[in-house]
């Protein structure tokens, strides 16, 4: 595997993707809060992402596929963050449950 | 070794150390003279004369700034996140000299032709956002955290009109290429975009609305919520000294080009005269630079406007206008 | 190997390639392991600008220009902006139970991360098709969209509405009238 | 409200002496002086008559050890000026605060404790206004740094 | 509501709005709590300006406090020396010439106008528009050069004396004045154009801290502030001084009591002034600006009086004190600042933080008035 | 739905007046002196710091040291003293200094002269980094008292 040719290469993409998805699972269990959990999500989406659209540019007929696929992947997470978010907004608003710490140590 | 010196080679490479330097140096001296012009225009409109003492007419002001500038220390306060607060002016001033890189200044004058050029612009202009925030965020000041909060719901509230508008553009010219969008208007000034009325009636409105949105974008006044000196201070540039504000200013600076430079391409025939006579590099800066004009004449003119007036303004009067231009040119392409 | 303009040109690709990579898994491992949530999204927007460079290397600008204007510029900066309006922070949790659900987590991680990764090496995919039908310009991802992908994007446009009136209904619901 | 009738009104306070005065000579229509412990009730009365405190003077009258406290009232409507004086002892200066029913009193009764040390049984919070927030003297008193 | 209440608890935090901060002209300081962007209380913290100003008019004879009447409201400087010479003139029984009563209307109305000119800028640069002010500033720049001309000063006018004024005017003043008049009123068209009928400025002005009639009342409020919440009480009117009711002039009331309320009060004044300004000199007595005999070392008899004038900013109250020697006993100094800022507390709970600033700007505060 | 868009159009022409309005400025001529390079006219009776009046003849001050002017001054900056030589008709003047820092400006010691030997002078260029600077010697003008 050549370092010149390394963008050249399936798997050297599917690797990264593969990463990308431990990581979000990584994420997702590390964190409890429903903002680390979102960005966990997205990560794991983005790996998915990165593998549909290489192989729809190494190894389908019409690479195309892929990246409509990637298209609505991040159409969904669109939705799925905006959903979340104001989901947590909301909750917030009613329960005001966690720590707002920042804005009050800094004093006056 | 021998074909590393081949000649296309060798002059491609000096063209893009050539480009680099150039967009970075024109970034700079737009920030550069672009204040000293901020300071010069208002003090015509203000019965002043503005600065004069450091060059002829105050000509090297700009350069005595930069020096104060520069030989100032980058000071972090206490309790701010020292490597979001560092990385924050980078973000902000990298994408705005990448927008730089696309635009087409003459027939010939192209950093980078991209087929996506449009596209482009409007991806790496929606980073500053994030800059700025973090900027702001880092600072560990309540003034900054307050204009963070505030540089969000202004820059998605006028994102959606102004991609409203470049929809509706894209749609008359099919294309997100910005020389082909430019060539389009080739002749005189009624072919422009901002008079191409057979495309849609609503196009000078269009573009009026394209500057507002550009003027909320880039945070100028009378939209400067982000940096309201009697609300906020300085915003989310309270905290900042030295070159780490000098960054954000040199971004401020090349938005306004980039947005400008846009307006001039998207609306206003880019390098093509009036009449259709010699085109050139000098037409589009005059039409350039007359909007950067005409944005620091806004911005000396009027007070600030309230937050959620600003908001009222995109959702109730921009975004409406925006939609009904789009739609009325999406039947007009169908209809002609 | 002689050394030409295209093995040079090839050599600055490569290097961005390694840098693009870099910044995305760098990006992603500080949007998972920092501890200040705007660090995390900061990581999260970095990963994403890295992942468009990687989309660029599989010659589709389009998706690189898409996922950093929708990513970056739209996804992150909502979260960002969330977390300011609800002043949200990481919860703080026992030395002994953070490090506990680290290790768990990572060890979680890595029984995935470990099969895929070997599956990747060890699987040899089928090859590449001879000739593609086209070269996947945005011309032609356009006219998929509309007619071979019409049903989906539609539903895509229905989900994408009903989220947005879902979000409305949701962060609408919780306000209460004086507050 | 006319003169007449806002007089007859406040003749009817407990130990009050109403003085009808020039206002070209004294710049107040009434002079009224009363006993420190109506002024709660004085203030309400004039709340009632829709008249606004305009200020609350200090006199430390050190002869007669004797503080005195003069109430400002103007009417915007009728333009009547009213002074209402009452006098406390120099040593225990207290009179009952007027801040619940006219809200401006809170910051001139604040400055009034400030200069003279007098206390304003009642009063939301006696914290010095003008003064350092440690200030613990009282410098429009006669025998302050004299 | 017993859960819902505990559930739902403001997270607030504490902002310092000051003592140096662009918005508050000098060193005011306000607490904000703010909740978000907006404002859950408000507490203006002042006295870093104090200089025990009172403490000054009892140690010093009564000609010696004069100069430091024009240190209080320094933006209005005359209205206090009227202040404070009308009430040891009514303690120590002295008449005034009325051509000296006609300078002081002449020149305080000018102070007014003055005054008000350079709130209008202020307030713009609150707003966010930088470029009104340094038109207002151009023309009251044709003011202070008037005043200059006479008394010598451009800010700190020490003019008015026990008796009348130290310096008689000349034709010169007078014409200057007809012409600063006349160049005055036609620039008022310009002003209505540039900034009232701007409507980013309607819309950050129009309905913006809204005060009440009773608010004015309940906190002693006077001024523009109270003319704009609907009451036409100006202490002119109502307490005759001077020789005002020789004037035919309107007080200028509107109803509304907001932000745009105030402003159309003061740039009517303006008018109004200009008015009483012509008529004043139309009408100019010659005679003396002096009052005979009138002693150097003053020494009013065993008394109090009290002297309200109506400042550029509400009534300015003298109250003197005498016993009799040449130093007053007692000199309270009412500044109407110090209600009108009283009132900001209550009247900006709730607000946006920026219309707080338009509220605490149309206030027209001038901070060493309230510190004294 | 009218006014809706009244408002924008009426919106939209305010600011285009307003805009027209400032733009007209720029072609007047600045109001601004430049100080260093010119100056604004003094009127005559501009009131700087006080110098003594002097003989026609002589050049000796008019100033006979009645300490009116001490007396009348409220920020206690002048200091003056005079002797009275044998046979001389008025006393003269040994020493005059002005403190210019406490100085006030109001002018009240040129007014309490009786003998006409004050007046302002015409100086405003009083800008130093020396407090020792303002301790003015009015009798050797020119020269710093220390």
């Amino acid at each position: 595997m050549n370092f010149i040719h390394l963008s050249e290469q399936l798997n050297v993409y599917l690797m990264i993707g593969a990463l990308l998805f431990a990581i979000g699972i990584f994420g997702f269990l590390k964190h409890r809060t429903l903002v680390g959990m979102l960005i966990s999500g997205e990560l794991i989406l983005a790996g998915a992402s990165l593998n549909f659209m290489a192989f729809g540019h190494f190894r389908a007929a019409d690479p195309i596929t892929g990246q409509a696929f990637t298209l609505f992947i991040i159409g969904i997470a669109a939705a799925e963050a905006a959903i979340a978010l104001s989901i947590m907004i909301a909750v917030y608003r009613n329960y005001r449950s966690i720590e707002t710490r920042d804005l009050k140590e800094m004093e006056g | 070794m021998m074909t590393l010196l081949h000649n296309d080679f060798v002059l491609e490479m000096i063209r893009l150390v050539l480009y680099a330097v150039g967009l970075i140096a024109f970034a700079a001296f737009n920030a550069a003279y672009l204040s000293l012009l901020e300071r010069k225009i208002p003090s015509w409109f203000q019965l002043r004369y503005g600065p004069k003492e450091v060059g002829w007419w105050g000509l090297l002001q700009p350069v005595a700034d930069g020096i104060k500038l520069l030989t100032k220390q980058l000071l972090v306060q206490r309790g701010a996140d020292v490597v979001l607060f560092k990385l924050a002016p980078a973000m902000v001033v990298i994408p705005a000299i990448m927008c730089l890189a696309t635009i087409p200044f003459s027939e010939t004058l192209v950093p980078r032709n991209i087929n996506l050029g449009l596209l482009v612009i409007f991806s790496f202009s929606a980073i500053h956002v994030i800059g700025t925030m973090l900027g702001g965020w880092a600072s560990y000041n309540k003034y900054a955290s307050i204009a963070a909060a505030r540089v969000v719901a202004q820059n998605i509230a006028y994102e959606i009109p102004l991609l409203l508008i470049l929809v509706s553009l894209v749609m008359i010219t099919h294309s997100f290429n910005l020389h082909t969008i430019v060539d389009q208007q080739a002749g005189g000034f009624w072919r422009w975009n901002v008079l191409r009325l057979s495309a849609s009636p609503l196009m000078p409105v269009a573009f009026i609305i394209y500057f507002i949105c550009m003027l909320a974008e880039s945070n100028r006044a009378p939209f400067d919520m982000v940096e309201a000196e009697s609300e906020l201070i300085a915003g989310a540039f309270t905290e900042y000294s030295g070159m780490g504000f000098g960054l954000f200013f040199i971004a401020e600076y090349a938005n306004i080009v980039v947005g400008c430079a846009l307006g001039t391409i998207l609306f206003l025939g880019g390098w093509h005269c009036p009449f259709g006579l010699l085109p050139g590099l000098h037409w589009f800066l005059i039409k350039m630079y007359f909007l950067c004009f005409t944005v620091i004449w806004v911005r000396w003119s009027f007070p600030r406007t309230q937050f959620y007036g600003l908001l009222n303004l995109s959702w109730k009067v921009l975004i409406p206008i925006a939609l009904a231009n789009l739609m009325i040119t999406a039947i007009m392409l169908k209809l002609f | 190997m002689t050394f030409t303009p295209d093995t040079f040109y090839a050599l600055i690709a490569a290097v961005l390639f390694a840098g693009f990579v870099a910044v995305t898994l760098l990006g992603a491992i500080v949007a998972v392991a920092a501890r200040s949530l705007v660090r995390n999204v900061t990581g999260l927007a970095l990963s994403f600008l890295g992942l468009a460079g990687l989309y660029y290397f599989l010659h589709s600008p389009f998706l690189a220009l898409m996922q950093i204007l929708i990513y970056v510029g739209a996804i992150c900066v909502t979260i960002m902006f969330a977390m300011m309006l609800a002043e949200l922070h990481e919860e703080t949790r026992s030395w002994f139970m953070t490090i506990l659900t680290g290790v768990g987590s990572f060890v979680a991680a890595c029984a995935f991360a470990i099969p895929l990764i070997l599956l990747v090496r060890r699987s040899s995919w089928m090859p590449a098709p001879a000739a593609q039908v086209n070269i996947g310009s945005i011309e032609d991802l356009g006219r998929a969209l509309l007619t071979r992908y019409g049903f989906a994007f539609e539903l895509i446009s229905v989900v994408l509405l009903l989220a947005i009136l879902g979000a409305l209904a949701v962060a609408r619901s919780g306000r209460k009238p004086n507050s | 409200m006319t003169l007449a009738e806002l007089t007859t009104r406040l003749q009817t306070l407990q130990g009050s002496t109403v003085t009808a005065t020039d206002h070209s000579k004294q710049g107040v229509n009434l002079d009224i002086t009363i006993a420190s412990n109506v002024i709660p009730e004085l203030a309400r009365l004039m709340s009632e008559a829709k008249f606004a405190l305009e200020a609350i003077t200090g006199v430390d009258w050190l002869a007669e050890q004797q503080i005195e406290i003069v109430y400002d009232f103007t009417s915007y409507t009728s333009g009547i000026r009213v002074a209402a004086r009452t006098r406390v002892s120099r040593e225990t200066p207290e009179v009952a605060t007027i801040s619940d029913v006219h809200p401006g009193a809170n910051w001139h009764e604040r400055e009034s404790h400030d200069f003279f040390g007098i206390t304003f049984t009642g009063h939301p919070g006696l914290i010095p206004l003008l003064l350092p927030e440690d200030a613990d003297f009282h410098p429009l008193r006669k025998d302050y740094g004299a | 509501m017993s859960i819902e209440a505990k559930s739902i608890h403001r997270e607030t935090f504490v902002i310092n709005l000051g003592p140096q901060h662009p918005a508050t002209h000098g060193v005011l300081r306000i607490k904000l709590t703010m909740d978000g962007e907006y404002i859950d209380d408000a507490e203006p913290i002042i006295g870093y300006g104090h200089r025990m100003q009172e403490k000054m008019g009892e140690n010093r004879t009564y000609a010696k406090f004069l100069p430091n009447t024009a240190r209080m409201d320094y933006v209005a400087a005359l209205f206090n020396s009227q202040g404070y010479v009308g009430a040891v003139e009514r303690l120590a029984g002295i008449t005034v010439p009325e051509r000296a009563e006609y300078i002081r209307v002449i020149t305080a109305e000018l102070n007014r106008v003055a005054s008000h000119l350079l709130w209008a800028g202020a307030f713009l640069i609150d707003l966010g528009g930088f470029t009104p002010l340094l038109y207002t500033f151009d023309d009251r720049e044709q003011i202070l050069d008037l005043l200059e001309s006479v008394t010598g000063a451009r800010l700190t006018f020490c003019y008015y004396r026990f008796g009348g004024v130290c310096n008689d005017i000349d034709d010169e003043f007078v014409a200057g004045t007809r012409q600063f008049i006349s160049r005055l009123r036609s620039r008022m068209p310009m002003y209505h154009a540039l900034i009232t009928k701007n409507i980013i400025f309607r819309k950050r002005c129009e309905g913006i801290g809204p005060i009440t009639a009773d608010v004015c009342r309940r906190y002693g409020g006077t001024g523009p502030v109270l003319r704009g919440a609907g009451v036409a009480y100006d202490v002119r009117k109502a307490e005759p001084y001077s020789v005002y009711p020789q004037f035919d002039f309107n007080v200028p009331v509107y109803p509304e009591g907001d932000c745009m309320a105030r402003y159309r009060v003061r740039m009517d004044e303006i008018v109004e002034s200009l008015r009483i300004i012509e008529q004043a000199l139309d009408k100019l007595p010659a005679g003396p600006v002096m009052a005979e005999k009138v002693p150097r070392f003053l020494k009013p008899p065993k008394g109090e009086c009290t002297f309200t004038v109506e400042s550029a900013r509400g009534s300015f109250g003298v109250r003197a004190i005498s016993d009799g020697t040449d130093k007053a006993y007692r000199m309270k100094l009412r500044s109407p600042c110090f209600s009108n800022l009283s009132l900001f507390q209550e009247c900006s709970r709730g607000m946006l933080l920026a219309d707080a600033l338009a509220l605490l700007g149309s206030l027209d505060l001038v901070i060493p008035d309230i510190d004294r | 739905m009218w006014n809706y868009f009244k408002l924008i159009a009426t919106g939209s022409w305010s600011l285009a007046v307003g805009m027209w309005i400032v733009l007209r400025h720029a072609f007047k001529r600045p109001v601004t002196v430049q100080y260093p390079y010119e100056s604004v006219r003094l009127p005559a009776r501009y009131r700087g710091h006080i110098e003594l009046k002097r003989e026609a003849a002589g050049g000796q001050p008019k100033c006979v040291a009645c300490l009116a002017c001490q007396r009348a001054c409220p920020s206690g900056c002048i200091a003056l003293d005079g002797v009275k030589p044998e046979g001389a008709p008025r006393k003269v003047l040994t020493l005059y200094t002005l403190n210019f820092t406490t100085c006030s400006l109001c002018g009240l010691c040129v007014e309490s002269c009786a003998f006409d030997a004050l007046q302002f002078s015409k100086d405003y260029n009083l800008a130093s980094v020396r407090k020792e600077d303002y301790q003015m010697d009015l009798l050797t003008p020119g020269e710093k008292h220390s």
